[in-house]
């Protein structure tokens, strides 16, 4: 059953150094509160696992939270590179990043595995592709019925998966509408879970295309409107595209990076999360 | 008439891949010029073309240009929003997408496309974003267009990484591995349009923008590049389909 | 895109002789006009599928139209029996009835796989049961990455697949909600579809929990109100329990069998789908 | 006081079923005895004992008993609805359920489950439902709660047909087929209970109802019934119990 908690404590109680975390939102609903928190608490060695880095993970990238990163697309959406990402695999700063590397199918059906408790999930993918030659975690299984060959990838069950939503109830169930992208796979792959979330209502209602998870898969909940900041909360706040455009003069150095880091999250509290809006 | 019209490198690709999407057919849609062409195709002669985006927005009508794949826009002008999973198997790898548009930072001869690394693997020079949604768009849409700028250190005698199949080692070494598929039908630059041959599926210069010479072409190109003997001249862009293709720019937010 | 027919055009012009089809529906939304249009039509040889075979798949048994069957529940829920369904697998009559047995778990899966263009799907099923023995289409296949073994069963991709739904709205969009089941996915998996609605809207208004089925997928849509009695539409129709309960007695013997059908389903036009209401 | 109340030996049943589930459980409920078991926990001791129909009806809480698992008043009640492949994959494979009840036709010794056919496969003599989603709730749920009535045919020495597994062969024979949870920890009879011993797995019969006699345990019983050495006697109805389970069934449409 959910518990109600302060992002500080959730984080602080959940996540242990060397996790496997997964912050996910295709897009839309990313978590960028509870990843600033734990850049902030400077968990170390955790492997992030997330179909596309993204802003967030360029920071905790860029932080020297992340020993290995599991991924699927890693760019700036519509603007360009993630810098922390690149200066960490070209260069090793602040230490060196291990990868990897599916294709956006292979990794939403590793989730589905996750979700589904079995090992790996097939799919028509990666063929002709060098994927597989750099990475030993897509294999190839063969159709006991007609002799194909398929491929194969193994399950993704982090220790921690954390989302952003826009609606918890009273009782700890939570739902996010609009895009939802992989949240629920996510959220039921995992051992345990955070949900940051816009608001705390009496009783969900029930939305069309919304994705409910029953408090029973829930493990904490943290109350953090705009905690989806620059990303957004579709009825709650707005894609602030502005933040994506500037992220690339922000991040583009080092020092730019860490001063700005510095200033606007690492002295912040947990309202840090709408800097900028 | 419409020389008379003044118009970007960047338009005349947009108009050129717009003209190429046919009304009533079901697109896959990256962001960038993928998104401007098939919104202006939407605009112009493909009212019912069906715009998807890997975000999951099924049938989305934004009245400005995203600049992600999941800007708000596209979910609330949406026929209907479905979680990733069943983009990835229910639609694409189902087969039922008509046409993936893909952007690459490098293709080759037989349109091989890398959007990974420029180096080594291991150790590389610019680590570019990756696979995302492309590898099996690339084998799972019936037909594939591919939209870059055309330049030697994109058009390469060899890509530095395979991110996704185009024609592999052309001919029919594609149907060899199991796909099914088209696979790339054009590649779209600003300079001119490429196919690939129907035997040897080695891309052939076959349509030459307004006011592009072959030379011009051909010193974009590594590799030692194929012109068609009946060589075409792109239609420019039309007064219309600048009026709509800027208004929708205009009206993105995120531009840059 | 979606075509509006009469439901005996759908039925004529889609389904032959000899075809796998799937009438899907768990309990909730049963296509029974349409099954009764197939007796009508008196289609032969048909490879029938679907979870719980239910009343509709026990007449079109009785009434000589199929050769083999593919389910994984084969009862009258709540009451009892199916016993045309038996007697064609006890004695039979009024053909031998090949059949192909699987867990729901197998049933669901294999459908999901036919609507994700995949040779197969693998679950944690069958374990330790006798189901595989007597089912070649139950298999193994082992984990690429931790040496498991799984069952493996292929995936279902019916010629022609047939559901009722709510709703449909002119441009040949249809939504169903309430208990889903396996619908979308029997739609998305067949290579025909075949769906009857209690309404046609002009614009669907997308509901909680609703699943929606674009034209893209759908080839015939018929208007065919109360086209699930004795089952039911919910928000439209209620479920006929009595029905279910008077089934017994109507189908344990052939020939009070023969002459309800005779009386109630071939001599009717496609009305008679809410007959006993 | 309670042995003045007269109950049926299905009532009896029920009230032992309904007194094992316990508050804050998530339970996997088949249509019968064991929809009328949990819904009279969840009106009495176990209010918040979560009911999950196999149609996908989530935390459903009918006033009265479903005819079938996909009666319209699970779906109205229920706190939301899942498609199946999450039912199967998301939900019981995933081993998030604490409890699944099952019937059966037969139960070996191990308790082990039959409810495909009596006689042969290929011949049978009774041809019986089938599976549904009976062989993952044996094996995925955390814990297997069997109720049927007792007799010789019921209790059988050796199955027709292993439909659903127990304990297999007993002893560690079901960890050795690589599935990890518990397994039945109970078969509720209209006779009494009874439960695996703890090494060897065999049902061993633990509760007496009121007024039943071991004589007529081991008579409705094919193979030579193991009896505790500790047998307790059942609690029997109490008078609440009766009313709310009554009231269920009064309001239940479908009842027989």
């Amino acid at each position: 059953m959910a518990e109600f908690l302060a992002l500080s404590e959730a984080v602080r109680s959940l996540i242990n150094d060397g996790d496997k975390v997964a912050l996910e939102g295709f897009t839309h609903l990313i978590p960028f509160a509870a990843g600033h928190e734990i850049i902030r608490q400077q968990k170390r060695d955790l492997t992030l696992i997330r179909m596309t880095p993204d802003l967030i993970y360029d920071q905790l990238i860029g932080m020297g939270c992340v020993r290995k990163l599991i991924f699927s697309w890693g760019g700036n959406p519509g603007v360009g590179s993630l810098y922390r990402f690149r200066d960490a695999i070209e260069n090793g700063w602040p230490r060196p990043l291990e990868i990897e590397e599916h294709s956006h199918a292979g990794l939403a059906n590793a989730y589905v595995a996750g979700a589904s408790n079995l090992p790996f999930a097939i799919l028509r993918g990666y063929s002709g592709t060098d994927l597989p030659k750099y990475n030993s975690r897509i294999a190839t299984v063969e159709c006991p019925f007609t002799g194909e060959k398929l491929a194969a990838v193994p399950a993704v069950n982090p220790d921690v998966s954390i989302i952003h939503a826009q609606q918890a109830d009273k009782a700890g169930n939570v739902m996010i509408w609009g895009i939802v992208g992989i949240q629920k796979e996510a959220i039921l792959a995992a051992r345990r879970s955070i949900i940051t979330v816009e608001e705390v209502v009496e009783k969900l209602e029930i939305r069309p295309g919304a994705v409910i998870l029953p408090s029973w898969v829930v493990t904490a909940i943290a109350h953090v409107p705009g905690g989806s900041f620059p990303s957004y909360a579709q009825d709650y706040t707005v894609r602030n595209n502005r933040f994506y455009q500037d992220w690339e003069n922000i991040s583009k150095e080092r020092e730019t990076f860490l001063a700005w880091m510095q200033e606007h999250i690492m002295s912040e509290a947990e309202s840090i999360s709408v800097v900028g809006s | 008439m419409a020389q008379t019209l003044t118009y970007t490198s960047d338009e005349m690709m947009t108009v050129a891949a717009a003209q190429m999407l046919k009304n009533n057919t079901l697109c896959f849609v990256g962001i960038g010029l993928p998104s401007a062409a098939a919104n202006l195709a939407r605009a112009t002669h493909a009212p019912k073309c069906v715009l998807i985006y890997e975000s999951g927005t099924m049938g989305a009508k934004p009245t400005r240009l995203p600049l992600s794949i999941g800007d708000g826009e596209l979910a609330e002008t949406a026929d209907f929003v479905i979680p990733l999973p069943e983009v990835f198997n229910y639609w694409l790898q189902a087969g039922r997408i008509d046409v993936g548009f893909l952007g690459a930072a490098q293709v080759d001869r037989f349109a091989n496309i890398n959007t990974t690394v420029i180096g080594s693997y291991d150790k590389p020079q610019v680590r570019l974003p990756g696979a995302g949604g492309a590898p099996e768009i690339a084998t799972c849409t019936k037909e594939v267009i591919i939209i870059l700028r055309q330049n030697p250190r994109a058009f390469v005698e060899k890509l530095d990484f395979m991110t996704s199949v185009g024609h592999l080692t052309g001919g029919d070494s594609r149907q060899k591995l199991g796909i099914h598929t088209k696979g790339p039908t054009a590649v779209i630059t600003q300079l001119g349009i490429l196919r690939p041959d129907p035997e040897t599926k080695e891309l052939t210069l076959t349509d030459l923008h307004p006011g592009i010479t072959v030379e011009q072409v051909k010193a974009a190109t590594a590799w030692d590049l194929k012109i068609a003997s009946d060589l075409r001249e792109t239609q420019p862009p039309n007064s219309e389909e600048l009026e709509i293709l800027r208004a929708l720019q205009s009206r993105s937010e995120g531009r840059k």
